[in-house]
């Protein structure tokens, strides 16, 4: 839908947040807020003892108004512009494809804002609000998703590879799980420059499995390496629930085998979510290694694509796997609005403030579109380029 | 309108089903259901979900899990997603292709891995439109490898392998359904014979899956130009012994062999073809098409030109013939 | 050495078990050594509450005495066989090769003293100790590990792959780890046919890591196979230390992370092992899921091959990653003479018989030199065959 | 006595190892320590274990690790066991050999695979003495494949791999020594560049590592035999184009290709350069010597009669000549 629906949207969601406590000067309320469940770890596993000790609204406390807002525009921002390519999608015509994040954008928030701009990111098939919250380039990602010539890729990769190595983005990557392995790596990497970075690798609740987060937690575990495993619990792959295939409710007790710190949080809860992060972000700044958080949340689309939704409507509907009721329920806790409330209680956006944010990002994604639409396409031969750093392959056709 | 592919296979895998009550199928997204008209199957439902299981996203266990299941006499099918059919690659080159032969035939792995393979399309890139994997466990000694063009080959090929002591590794590519009408019934498409689909004179050209279709429009074409090829289609990869009977009658005949494929130049299955002939037949002319050494680009510009078409095959034979 | 210096060295190692009780009526000694930490689990991980309750001694004393003389005899049967690979091994011209069991026998007997016939084993490249645990004939396994052709796999295979399908026993591996996930599979196959066997999948402590654990533990778990894992941990994979690879200590606590029941035992105590298998089994039979027992162990040998090994003299000293004190400290706490010590304590066997059984297995170890030494070597074209059921595959020669 | 192709490599990552602080190296068992007369190399001593640094039994990790530092500019050589060589395949196929074209020449991974690889050697068996798995890897976009035959072309193919800025996989035959001294300081053998190592009229025999041995013994007795062989080590095995220029030169002189490989037959790497000569020369006569397609057996008995010997390619080579 444009900026206006959605900025009519938010309005409306308000409501939600209805039992958000009123105007209690901020830092009071935010300790309530960690009371009433809001900003707070569900629990730890394992070496938690230290963790536990960490008092979570600590890290919320810290963060300045200029900060926060940034957080909201920065949620905004992913919600829009992939309710764009839906609608562009649905409209026709579109050149790519796409794994939509919409739902799940307070996790990439949250744990970006905890990251400094050199720090690193290893991204998923579902990382374009990863990306965002990074500081990614809205332009070059929608020119990219539609295989440009000026994309960030230069249309080779679309949606599953786009890569920003000047922001530290190593890149989505079309192989789930492969993620933690390559975080994991560039992690053993900073070691070895002896810089103070961290990596965060992001994954699905199917990333868990397979090889690569095996390799990647024994060896971030055993050379104490600055690596952060994210865990984006969304209850499904593909089609499949957790439940099925996994002998364990929590996927962060994964990380104890290891000798990892594991925690789990409410992944459409911003502030839980960047408090975990940023505990985690100094504990692995400091050499106290590696921790695994599981963020509990739901994806309001289909796995791919954009089957069950319409232009101008959020949320994918009567998809068989997953029954529309459930999807409603987690709409209604959609963080965006969710987190907007808080700030305005927290007086630390009007009303006003919130919306001339809403049109800005509007028109922000407006300009996207409208960008990556002007771009020329690829040029045949240069499929045959950047094979190797010099040179291009035979084509062998005659 | 004739039963897909897919409908094809899981017909195949539902009698097979029914004949062993012990045939297992792990698989991870893929459901084992299908429609054909008002028919439907749907092999959890028929089967129960132990002898139909999905998995976490985990290749190795669908087929480290067939292949444990398969030594004790449950015979079993693992069937992987295309982009992951080379993370098992190590389980089926030193454990199912060796057993047999390291336990001097005392045990064996009668299992099926049943390998999605991924299309030349545009728009998925580097990791989902990668094709010609056929030919990484076709080198694998112990393995049989058969690849079918269409729903009728699909089906009797499935059963042969399913009902083989053997592993075989079924690779189903993405194509449209052709050729003839799929019975009902069980029935056997043997492993290790090629079919001839096209007899012909001036030129050999052999290829299979996706290249088939490319293949008959540019006999077509080839004909009005007054062209006569003759067009093989391989079926099986592994091993390759009798398929190569047929494909070294036919350049005998013509002196010329064309092979077309959508795996990449080097290595790509009809490589070890054109080895063979090379070896066996003097004086042959040799023209291998089939994508660039190069990852599948997203953009179509970019791919459409680099994979093969019924064009750039018509044009490699005429050059052939004409010289 | 032969079978008289071993019989001596039995003898003189008794005094080893010195410090075991005297002549106490053997159901109270039995109470009493778990009191005193022989036969008793060091602890268990995660869901063990229910192990727990399962008190240690149920299962050890139940052990008629006509098990206890077998498990001794097996534990002596692999100690001379493998001993006596050694030994033709350094005389010279042996035609095969080895990673010696020696020093980890409590582990396979006590394991395999708690299956079934029918019950299923998958072994790995130190396996001939599980092998004989299970059954395994001497002569047709020394005629495999000299390359004959009437050997358990026709001279093809080798040390690394013997397996006879008729005892259950699927296989050595020389890949490391394999042995989890083809356990698991099998044991995924036994509830597909319905039937109440359990498999066990031996492992090192390197068999944890890389791909094959995972996704055994995580399918174990997640559809409740009869599934043991037993993870011998002997502290090293080649010269590499755990403590240098993993973020654990105690590898077992892995299978937590899978919601899988964990427990370590002294792997040097046969009865110890045999009570933690015989409550996974019982457990896995009953349809209650699988178990991992780690083991700890150590080897007396190098990893592989006879490298500061002699002719007549056990253990492998003067190796540069391990101190000689530390392997003496181990051969101090030799399995067998301290099993044999509380066996003649509690009246289960005599010195005579003890020495009986001893000069029986002497012999039947001679035996199956001979019958090696006297068997066939395969013909060069049998090499073709077997590699597909029917047929040979063409040499390509000419 | 000369260094040893062990010694010679590690030379030429210590001289890379002191040029590039960042260079680190991940093994698993293999220690990266090696003597030569009086002197000694120890990586991990001179550079310490962030450097050089063991793991656990884990092939994903040292390769999927050396990947991810690659990626942000600590460059890294991942070495692992021969008996692995195929476990970290799909890292190298779907993420090391693909990221600079997915990315549109963004990112890469300019890393270095250490394959160790294996003779076919007795009393080893089916999973201990598998050799020709260079050929999976040549088949992958995005990689280079370099395999020396002597020590001084393993120090100078590592130093050039090391400094390439494209994933490179270096693959280590167990072979004794022979060739060239191997001088003390740095120097380069450029990637992609066969070698002549005898000049010859009647017929042209291509090997690599340890057939090398093999060729050199046959080349000799067919000079006395009176047929002048023209063998060429190709030294790389992808990209092959240039090696492909050497290689069809002679073949153009000599009309006659004979190979020689310790991998299995079909898909061993010298069928895609038959396959190439084939394309590009007409009226050549081949001949592939290779390892049956079969798993390796441990008795001597069988697999000495299976691999390829001097005596083989003499015979096969006489043929040829003589007819
Ligand atoms: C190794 C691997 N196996 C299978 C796939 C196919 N696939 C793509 S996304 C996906 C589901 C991923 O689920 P999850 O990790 O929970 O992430 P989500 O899509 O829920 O964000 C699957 C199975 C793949 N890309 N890679
Ligand atoms: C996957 C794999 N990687 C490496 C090897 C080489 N290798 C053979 S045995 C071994 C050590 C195994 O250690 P552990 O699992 O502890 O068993 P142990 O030898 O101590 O009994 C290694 C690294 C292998 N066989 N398989
Ligand atoms: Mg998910
Ligand atoms: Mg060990």
């Amino acid at each position: 839908m444009n900026g206006q629906g959605r900025d009519n949207e938010n309005k409306a969601a308000l409501s939600i947040g209805a039992q958000d406590p009123k105007g209690i000067p901020r830092r009071t309320f935010i300790q309530g807020l960690s009371a009433i469940g809001i900003g707070s770890i569900f629990f730890s596993t394992g070496l938690a003892k230290e963790a536990k000790a960490q008092s979570v609204s600590t890290y919320i406390d810290s963060l300045s108004t200029k900060q926060l807002r940034t957080m909201y525009t920065e949620m905004l921002k992913i919600r829009l512009w992939e309710t764009k390519i839906k609608d562009l999608a649905l409209k026709g015509g579109f050149r790519g494809v796409a794994h939509l994040y919409v739902g799940e954008e307070a996790i990439a928030v949250g744990v970006c804002s905890a990251l400094r701009r050199d720090d690193y990111i290893a991204s998923t098939h579902r990382g374009h609000g990863h990306l965002i919250a990074k500081g990614g380039d809205l332009n070059l990602m929608l020119a990219e998703i539609t295989h440009k010539a000026t994309g960030y890729c230069k249309g080779y990769g679309g949606s599953l590879h786009i890569t920003d190595m000047g922001l530290g983005i190593l890149g989505m990557n079309g192989i789930v799980g492969a993620s933690h392995l390559f975080g994991a790596g560039a992690a053993y990497g900073i070691k070895v420059k002896g810089a103070d970075q961290v990596v965060v690798s992001f994954g699905g609740d199917g990333s868990i499995q397979g090889s690569f987060f095996t390799s990647a937690a024994n060896s971030a575990a055993a050379y104490k390496l600055p690596w952060i495993s994210i865990i984006e619990n969304n209850q499904f792959q593909i089609w499949v629930r957790c439940s099925d295939v996994y002998g364990v409710r929590d996927l962060a007790r994964r990380a104890d085998g290891y000798g990892i710190e594991g925690r789990v949080v409410d992944g459409n809860d911003v502030l839980a979510v960047y408090d975990a992060a940023k505990y985690a972000v100094e504990k692995a700044r400091a050499g106290g290694g590696p921790t695994v958080i599981e963020c509990k949340t739901y994806r309001w689309y289909d796995h791919y694509g954009f089957r069950g939704s319409k232009i101008g409507r959020d949320g994918a509907f009567g998809l068989g796997y997953r029954s529309d009721r459930e999807l409603r329920e987690w709409m209604a806790k959609d963080p965006i609005p969710r987190f907007r409330r808080f700030l305005v209680n927290e007086k630390v956006l009007t009303e006003e403030l919130a919306d001339e944010i809403v049109a800005e990002v509007t028109k922000a994604v407006e300009d996207a579109a409208a960008f990556a639409k002007a771009q020329p396409v690829p040029k045949p031969e240069d499929g045959l380029s950047n094979v190797f750093a010099e040179g291009a392959v035979p084509l062998h056709k005659n | 309108m004739s039963k897909s592919m897919s409908y094809a296979i899981l017909e195949a895998i539902q009698g097979e089903m029914r004949r062993d009550k012990l045939l297992t199928l792990l698989y991870e997204y893929q459901q084992p259901a299908a429609r054909w008209g008002n028919r439907t199957i749907n092999l959890e439902k028929e089967f129960g979900r132990w002898r139909a299981r999905f998995s976490a996203i985990d290749e190795n266990w669908i087929v480290g899990g067939a292949l444990g299941m398969s030594m004790i006499g449950v015979r079993a099918i693992a069937h992987i997603p295309s982009m992951t059919t080379l993370i098992p690659y190590e389980l089926m080159f030193n454990h199912a292709g060796k057993l047999r032969h390291m336990t001097g035939g005392q045990a064996a792995f009668p299992m099926v891995l049943w390998a999605d393979m991924q299309g030349r399309s545009p728009f998925q890139a580097g990791q989902h439109a990668d094709a010609g994997l056929e030919s990484c466990y076709a080198r694998l000694a112990g393995l049989k490898v058969v690849i079918p063009s269409n729903p009728y080959d699909a089906k009797g090929l499935m059963i042969s392998a399913i009902r083989d002591v053997d592993p075989v590794v079924f690779c189903q590519y993405p194509v449209p359904a052709s050729g003839p009408d799929v019975p009902d019934e069980p029935y056997i498409v043997p492993i290790g014979q090629a079919v001839v689909r096209t007899q012909g004179k001036d030129i050999t050209i052999v290829g299979y899956a996706r290249q088939t279709l490319e293949i008959a429009k540019a006999v077509e074409q080839l004909k009005q130009r007054g062209i006569s090829a003759e067009f093989i289609d391989p079926r099986t990869l592994a091993p390759l012994e009798q398929v190569m009977v047929t494909i070294i009658k036919s350049v005998k005949k013509t002196g010329k062999l064309l092979t077309s494929d959508d795996g990449s130049y080097s290595f790509c299955n009809c490589t070890e073809i054109i080895a063979r002939v090379a070896e066996a037949v003097p004086g042959v002319t040799f023209k291998r098409l089939a994508f660039p050494d190069a990852p599948p680009p997203g953009a179509p510009e970019m791919i459409n030109y680099m994979r093969v078409s019924a064009a750039d095959i018509v044009a490699a034979a005429e050059k052939m013939v004409r010289g």
